[in-house]
């Protein structure tokens, strides 16, 4: 959004590449005005910390994904790794804070070790994710066959936590974006990394080691995992591998409507945050909306195309 | 194993895999090699249709992938079943079943070349709603599969399957499709670059459409014959979007794009199938299976290796060119002209 | 109806009862692609169409999270149900886990919550389920005692890693090892879905010894095409209680210890009898516990002529019977057993 | 900024050659497999000099400069920074060794400034870079290309092919110090004017003291801005000479023997001529207007060659884009088309097969019978061109293996293997040396004279003395229509400058200079 309110002048071509998010921004926008006339309390603080807090890991999550897709990679496993990180944290890291954490470290360096096998062997992430994507979810089912455990207290606390007149869920999203945003759009970490989605010839003759940078977001990618898994521990209070086998393909979705690309070399934090609560509204709409059970999953895929195809309309008057 | 020969047969590394399982099958059991071989061959053939429709999508280059196949499965077998009770006629039902993957694959094609919108946000779409239309069909339905078809499916002089054998003259008839056809090498050109190939005179927005209709007709193929051999569910087809896209590049097709490997998806679909076999054998805990599973792919894909950094990296629209030797040469000039 | 919910001050059950006087019933479930789901969403609909016509209650309202059995989509959901104030919410979870704070969420709003179809650990929640235990007791006794109390058998387990199948496949344990003539020469993972069992059995079948019975979780459809693809004749399985299960094992004429057995997707009737009776401010105990569905070979004609191939066997409950189940199990009587349908529907 | 920081110039003294060398090549040999690249190099760059180097397609040229610039390691012999030895790949030995690479080494979705972090940041304080970057870029290029029209904020994807090359240039430039500057065919895709700023300001770098090395097909801008003249050929360097007194011929002469000197009117017996009246029309424009056409007319006859000539992006793309893909009403196109792009990186190859496959891939349309390949009927189509093009490395060569030119011939030998009756060449030949031009135009006027048409776009001005008639094209409209002995070079540029007396050009906002070069990068470029 910071990008949208820069206060320059937006030229054209400038334009063009947030158009995107700005069409998913309005969708979101017209989501929020449907569930408001459907149901008024969803503008109230309270109704607003109800419909956004199921939203908040799969902004986060849609921020890892956003991560590798800059880099011009994809991640099949971030559903499973998500799963992962909630059973870790309503075992391990209730257990023991310490173990907990070094586990959740040791997570993340698996991921980086990730990056570096696929950069080395040089293996399609999309594939290569996916066979992780097995591994997270045995090593899930490993420390908790059944789903249960429960959360550390301070973890909980947070997910209950209800601040007076400011809907808590919109802290997260906006924390962990803007530092994404600083990261990945702001800072040279973010550089290296959109340079080697977008030519890494070019980064490898600057003397900048592609692996290095792949390293760098798949370890971000990681730690965002992470962070995704303990904020959906904090709101179910408990593990269960699969609880996030939705995100893998819905934080792509996000991405993309948030103006993000397979081609790597663009990241776009605002705008996988938009795109990652208006799918998240979506289901929310379903339930406000009195469609039929059998017609439900037809008007999410429905709302899909629509977003997208309005943002190819804009891009169209754009051009 | 000599990495130059693995290099230019990729679709080793699916054989080699689903041998060594075999052996370690029959390691465990010692006995019933061949029946092994000969069950995995009856159970194998639909993971390599709808595999051999997802090869087709994903060798139309980068980003190119179809994950409507689960819902198309699925629904494909209720409309096939529905059909074939219905006329009494069990050529009716496959038929109509290929008729609901091209269906659904026009959704996907009009979404993705004419709204363009990315490959597998258009075909996830497309899918939900036909898994709408599968729970629509699946609250009324009566009908039960052909007895006749069933028994075709289940057929197995000299203990080989027929099914296998039809399909092995499938898969022939896409190698013959990609080598010998001006379809198939447009397909291989613009998967390669498909700038060059609309400018080589390829009519890229025809290949393309025709790759994602082959998907949804051979989809739609799986599930009408899927639901006589199993049943008609609406989660019949499920499982098989992962497995697609796995056994396609296990099988050694390029998920960039430009290269097919049909051979290559038997080689993967009967590793898969008698890596299954082989966990419920030894009977591991589900987390072991996974673990198994996904070290298995890990460490084929890893040991195999990939060719070029720039063209392996996953889905990339080709929005511009990736200079061809870019990890050891700058070759050609003016490469982001 | 009465203003039985006295627990919130502004609760919705205080604002639903001021406006109509009728409860608003929700039901929220976490899965909708099997054919037991939809039979048991069906049944909901039906019975609460007609509660609807029969004034007893003012609306409801069904919402299946979409996906694969996600419970973030689900608890999603469930928020947004909340907004629309329910008087009393009905859920089918797809987490045992993962819904707990938002039922306490929905408690401390004052809203009726009855979990069915799976235990789960929210104290504030009813819980109406089927005992697993009498499941599997169910599913493997009848079949060891079929096959004679001797041979080989292969366990084709469920959905590993769910807590109802951590339960079942203890129970199967224990009477296999109450069983030692019997050996178990395989465990697959049929995941109670007679197409993934159907390979997975397939999987295993060329690996072992002659097969006498396959002790299953309502996956005998696919486990016995399995052994007709192989070639082999049908062990004792235990079918599914859909339509088309019931009739194969009818039509090919099985009678060597089969049984079907599943849990009863008309519990989300019960649960809505439930929930009814608890606005009502009648007391119903915390934990029910409800007969599972099974159907042996004297009821199978009697079933497989009332059942679609995609439906799935329900006990047909009435509020009535249910009044009564409440008492039985209040009592420690004898579970109802409440009549077999007569025609589909 | 320190950035901007030029090294001192070393005193007054004027005897070149007496100054201390920056970088040697000593017997550098380097082999790609059986390919000798390099065969024994020795050379010299002295500090502040401009070192012009010449030689044909796959003489050498880029393996050595990778080898100087230390991105490439030498099979024997070594490479010396300030009289040391450097390791390839040791960044401190090559710090002071910048290179403008042939092909631009930007990242296309990065801003300006962010690329210059990539390849500067060693110059960039740690917090505030973008901010450093951005001034330090835009006052050099505003030193080096004034009136370029880049902002540092732009995406370097939405900049034209010539702004482009000149972020490249400036990419290079931008370090702490500056001890040897590599331009590698820097002029190909800027304008006449970039290039004369351009080739200033590497006069005052090399007064200051900054060794330049300067690959370029262009003969004559190499003798005009160099200092001294290498020549390599065949991986070797056969001729090392002062620039002053050589003249064009002399240079040809020494890369290879037979190149035969394009002269300004090498067709003598043109076809038509073009006005109409006398051969068949095979295509036509009638007042074209839209998408960067402002009223275009033209119409090409069977067996022509028409050039559409003028400044880069003037429209001349647009209009090989409608006889292309003719969808509106006002272009009407009879005959089958083909043709040969220009950026054959990015819409040319298809890097996965060999040469013959990427040969045939138009032709095998016409030749297949019912939707079948013909694979004997392509193969001979495939080794008559192979033949008739001398193609290095044959048939069964991977593409991506073949030298610039080399995969060039095969894309051209694309289009003409069809039965295309109209050819649209694309400005195919940037970067492509003079002997394998001299066939590729002789070739163009031998399909000519078979009947077929050609239309032809070039930035090269010399090239449409090739032509029958040539269009000069300025914003978006035809502002010539040259014939016969009318087509010279300096008739084409006193044309297409000749902006004062054009009071008429529609000028929109937005839609002249640099904005709409922009417009055209993304559409073509
Ligand atoms: N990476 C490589 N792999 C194999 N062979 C190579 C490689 N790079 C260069 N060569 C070989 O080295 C020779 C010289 O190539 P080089 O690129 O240096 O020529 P050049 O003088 O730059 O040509 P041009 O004028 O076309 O730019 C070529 O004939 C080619 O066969
Ligand atoms: N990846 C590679 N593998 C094998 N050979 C290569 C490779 N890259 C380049 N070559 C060889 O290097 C030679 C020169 O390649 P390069 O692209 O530098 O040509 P060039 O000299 O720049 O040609 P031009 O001036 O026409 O652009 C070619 O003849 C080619 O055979
Ligand atoms: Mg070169
Ligand atoms: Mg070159």
């Amino acid at each position: 959004m910071a990008e949208l309110l820069a206060p320059t002048l937006p030229g054209r071509a400038r334009m063009r590449h947030s158009a995107p998010a700005a069409v998913s921004a309005l969708a979101l926008i017209a989501m929020i005005g449907v569930c408001s006339t459907l149901q008024p309390g969803v503008l109230s603080v309270q109704g607003l910390t109800l419909v956004l807090s199921a939203t908040v890991p799969l902004v986060i999550a849609a921020q890892a994904q956003m991560t590798l897709m800059a880099v011009g990679d994809i991640d099949l496993g971030i559903g499973a790794f998500v799963g992962l990180v909630t059973v870790v944290t309503a075992t391990k890291l209730s257990s023991s804070p310490l173990v907990g954490g070094l586990v959740l470290l040791g997570l993340v360096a698996a991921y980086a070790l990730l990056g570096l096998l696929i950069h080395l062997r040089r293996v399609p992430s999309l594939i290569a994710t996916l066979g992780a994507s097995f591994v997270w979810l045995g090593l899930g089912l490993f420390l908790l066959p059944t789903p249960g455990g429960s959360t550390p207290e301070w973890l909980a606390a947070f997910g209950a936590w209800q601040p007076a007149g400011f809907p808590a869920p919109l802290l997260p999203i906006l924390l962990v974006t803007a530092l994404v945003h600083l990261l990945a759009s702001r800072g040279s970490a973010g550089v290296r990394m959109r340079a080697l989605g977008s030519n890494p010839v070019a980064l490898g003759r600057a003397g900048l080691r592609p692996l290095t940078s792949r390293v760098i977001a798949y370890a971000t990618a990681g730690g965002l995992g992470v962070v995704s898994g303990l904020a959906l521990a904090s709101q179910t209070g408990g593990g269960d591998v699969s609880s996030a086998s939705s995100y893998t393909l819905m934080t792509v979705a996000a991405v993309i409507l948030g103006g993000g690309s397979f081609s790597g070399g663009v990241a776009v934090p605002w705008g996988a945050a938009v795109g990652g609560v208006t799918l998240g509204l979506v289901s929310v709409v379903l339930s406000l909306l009195d469609v039929r059970s059998d017609l439900q999953s037809a008007v999410q895929g429905g709302i899909v195309l629509a977003v997208l195809a309005g943002r190819v309309l804009v891009g169209k008057v754009l051009r | 194993m000599n990495l130059r020969v693995t290099r230019s047969r990729p679709w080793i590394w699916g054989f080699a895999a689903a041998a060594l399982i075999w052996l370690v099958i029959l390691a465990i059991s010692g006995q019933g090699g061949g029946q092994t071989l000969s069950l995995a061959l009856s159970l194998a053939p639909y993971l390599v249709i709808v595999g051999l429709g997802q090869m087709l999508v994903v060798t139309a280059g980068p980003g190119n992938i179809d994950v409507s196949v689960a819902p198309v499965i699925s629904l494909a077998g209720f409309a096939s079943v529905a059909v074939s009770a219905g006329t009494g006629s069990a050529l009716a039902g496959v038929l109509a079943g290929i008729g609901v993957g091209l269906v659904v694959a026009v959704v996907s094609t009009v979404a993705i070349l004419g709204l363009a919108i990315p490959p597998i946000i258009a075909t996830l779409a497309a899918g939900l709603v036909a898994s709408s239309v599968t729970l629509h069909l699946a609250g009324g339905f009566t009908a039960v599969p052909d007895p006749g078809l069933r028994e075709l499916l289940n057929l197995r002089p000299l203990g080989v399957p027929a099914l296998a054998v039809a399909i092995a003259a499938l898969t022939w008839l896409t190698v013959v499709l990609l080598r010998r056809t001006v379809y198939g090498r447009s397909l291989i050109a613009v998967g390669q670059n498909r700038r060059a190939a609309e400018r080589a005179g390829v009519p890229v927005s025809r290949v393309i459409a025709t790759a994602y209709l082959l998907s949804g007709a051979l989809a739609g193929l799986t599930g009408a014959l899927l639901a006589t051999y199993i049943a008609p569910s609406a989660d019949l087809g499920t499982r098989y979007l992962l497995d697609s896209v796995a056994v396609v590049v296990i099988g050694g097709t390029l998920i960039s794009g430009g290269r097919a490997v049909p051979v290559g998806v038997w080689g993967a679909a009967l590793f898969f199938i008698l890596l299954d076999g082989l966990v419920n054998l030894v009977g591991w805990s589900t987390a072991a299976q996974n673990l198994l599973k996904g070290g298995l792919v890990l460490f084929v894909l890893f040991l195999a290796g990939g060719g070029d950094r720039a063209r392996s990296t996953a889905p990339r629209l080709r929005r511009r060119p990736r200079p061809a030797a870019a990890t050891t040469t700058t070759t050609g000039d003016n490469s982001d002209g | 109806a009465g203003c039985g919910s006295t627990g919130g001050s502004d609760s919705a059950a205080g604002t639903a009862a001021a406006g109509g006087g009728k409860p608003f019933i929700a039901l929220s479930n976490g899965f909708i692609g099997n054919g037991w789901r939809q039979t048991m969403i069906a049944k909901f609909e039906a019975a609460a169409e007609q509660a609807r016509k029969d004034g007893l209650i003012d609306k409801y309202k069904v919402v299946n999270a979409p996906g694969e059995n996600s419970a973030t989509e689900q608890v999603a959901q469930i928020k947004s149900l909340l907004l629309q104030k329910p008087d009393a919410l009905l859920i089918d979870p797809s987490s045992p886990t993962a819904l707990k704070p938002v039922i306490q969420q929905a408690c401390t709003a004052g809203v009726k919550v009855v979990v069915f179809d799976s235990a789960i650990d929210a104290p504030c929640a009813h819980v109406l389920q089927n005992s697993f235990t009498d499941w599997a007791t169910q599913a493997a006794k009848p079949l060891l005692d079929g096959i004679g109390g001797k041979g080989s058998v292969i366990v084709s387990r469920g959905v590993v890693g769910s807590q109802p199948e951590a339960e079942m496949y203890e129970t199967t344990k224990k009477i296999l090892a109450e069983h030692p003539d019997v050996k178990t020469v395989a465990t697959v993972t049929g995941m109670c879905d007679g197409a993934t069992a159907q390979k997975a059995v397939l999987g295993v079948l060329s690996s072992v010894p002659k097969v006498d019975g396959v002790i299953g979780c309502g996956d005998g459809h696919g486990v016995a095409q399995a052994f007709a693809t192989a070639g082999k004749p049908a062990p004792a399985v235990t079918f599914e209680t859909n339509g088309r299960a019931l009739n194969y094992w009818k039509e090919k004429k099985i009678d060597n210890g089969s049984v079907a057995v599943m849990s009863d997707p008309g519990q989300s009737v019960a649960a809505l009898w439930e929930a009814l009776d608890l606005l009502d401010g009648r007391d119903v105990p915390k934990q029910l516990t409800f007969p599972i569905v099974l159907v042996e070979q004297k009821d199978l004609d009697a079933w497989a002529g009332a059942l679609k191939p995609d439906e799935y066997a329900a006990w047909p409950w009435t509020r009535e019977l249910f009044r009564q189940q409440v008492e039985a199990v209040k009592s420690g009587g004898e579970p109802v057993r409440p009549p077999i349908p007569s025609a589909a529907g | 900024m320190h950035v901007d920081n030029l090294p001192a110039p070393p005193g007054t003294e004027r005897d070149r050659a007496a100054r201390p060398p920056v970088v040697t090549a000593r017997g550098v040999t380097k082999a790609y497999g059986r390919t000798r690249a390099l065969a024994g190099v020795d050379l010299q760059v002295r500090a502040g000099e401009v070192l012009g180097l010449v030689g044909h397609n796959g003489a050498g040229k880029s393996t050595l400069m990778r080898v100087l610039a230390g991105l490439e390691s030498c099979d024997a012999g070594a490479v010396l920074v300030h009289g040391e030895e450097a390791p390839a790949g040791s960044a401190a030995a090559f710090g002071t060794v910048r290179m403008a690479y042939q092909e631009t080494s930007l990242c296309p979705d990065l801003t300006v400034a962010e690329n210059m972090w990539i390849s500067s940041r060693h110059c960039l304080p740690r917090l505030g870079w973008r901010r450093a970057a951005s001034t330090s870029v835009r006052r050099r290029l505003d030193e080096v290309f004034p009136g370029h029209g880049v902002t540092p904020r732009d995406r370097v994807e939405d900049l034209s092919l010539a702004q482009r090359q000149m972020v490249e240039i400036v990419r290079a430039c931008l370090v702490d110090r500056l001890d040897l500057l590599i331009l590698d065919e820097p002029t190909e895709s800027l304008g006449p004017d970039a290039a004369r700023t351009l080739y200033a300001y590497v006069r005052r770098l090399a007064e200051a003291g900054t060794a330049v090395l300067l690959i370029s097909h262009r003969i004559r801008e190499v003798l005009s801005a160099a200092d001294r003249v290498v020549v390599l050929r065949d991986g070797a360097v056969t001729a090392d000479r002062a620039a002053a007194g050589m003249t064009e011929p002399d240079v040809l002469t020494l890369m290879g023997a037979h190149v035969a000197v394009p002269s300004e009117r090498t067709g003598t017996a043109h076809a038509a001529t073009g006005d109409g009246t006398g051969a068949r029309v095979v295509a036509e424009l009638r007042d074209a207007r839209g998408g960067g056409l402002h009223g275009v007319s033209l119409r090409i006859a069977a067996g022509e060659v028409v050039g559409l000539a003028g400044l880069a992006g003037q429209g001349q793309q647009e209009v090989l884009e409608r006889l292309w893909r003719p969808a509106r009403r006002d272009t009407e196109v009879s005959v089958t088309r083909a043709y040969v792009p220009g950026d054959r990186q990015r819409s040319g190859l298809l890097p996965l097969w060999n040469v013959g496959d990427n040969l045939v891939v138009t032709a095998m349309r016409g030749i297949a019978r019912r939707g079948l390949r013909r694979i004997a009927d392509e193969r001979d189509v495939v080794r008559h061109w192979v033949e008739r093009l001398a193609v290095k490395g044959g048939a069964d060569a991977g593409i991506t293996e073949l030298s610039g030119g080399n995969q060039q011939k095969v894309v051209v030998a694309r289009a003409f293997a069809s039965t295309a009756g109209l050819v649209l060449l694309d400005d195919p030949f940037r970067g492509v040396d003079v002997h394998t031009k001299t066939e590729l135009y002789r070739l163009i006027r031998e399909e000519a004279a078979k009947g077929r048409s050609i239309v032809w776009y070039s930035s090269e001005n010399a090239e449409m003395a090739h032509c029958d008639r040539v269009h000069v094209f300025r914003a978006g409209r035809t502002v010539a229509e040259l014939a016969g002995e009318e087509i010279s070079e300096e008739r084409i540029i006193a044309v297409s400058f000749a902006e004062s007396d054009e009071p008429d050009v529609p000028k929109e906002p937005g839609e002249s200079g640099a904005p709409d070069r922009a417009a055209h990068g993304r559409t073509h470029g």
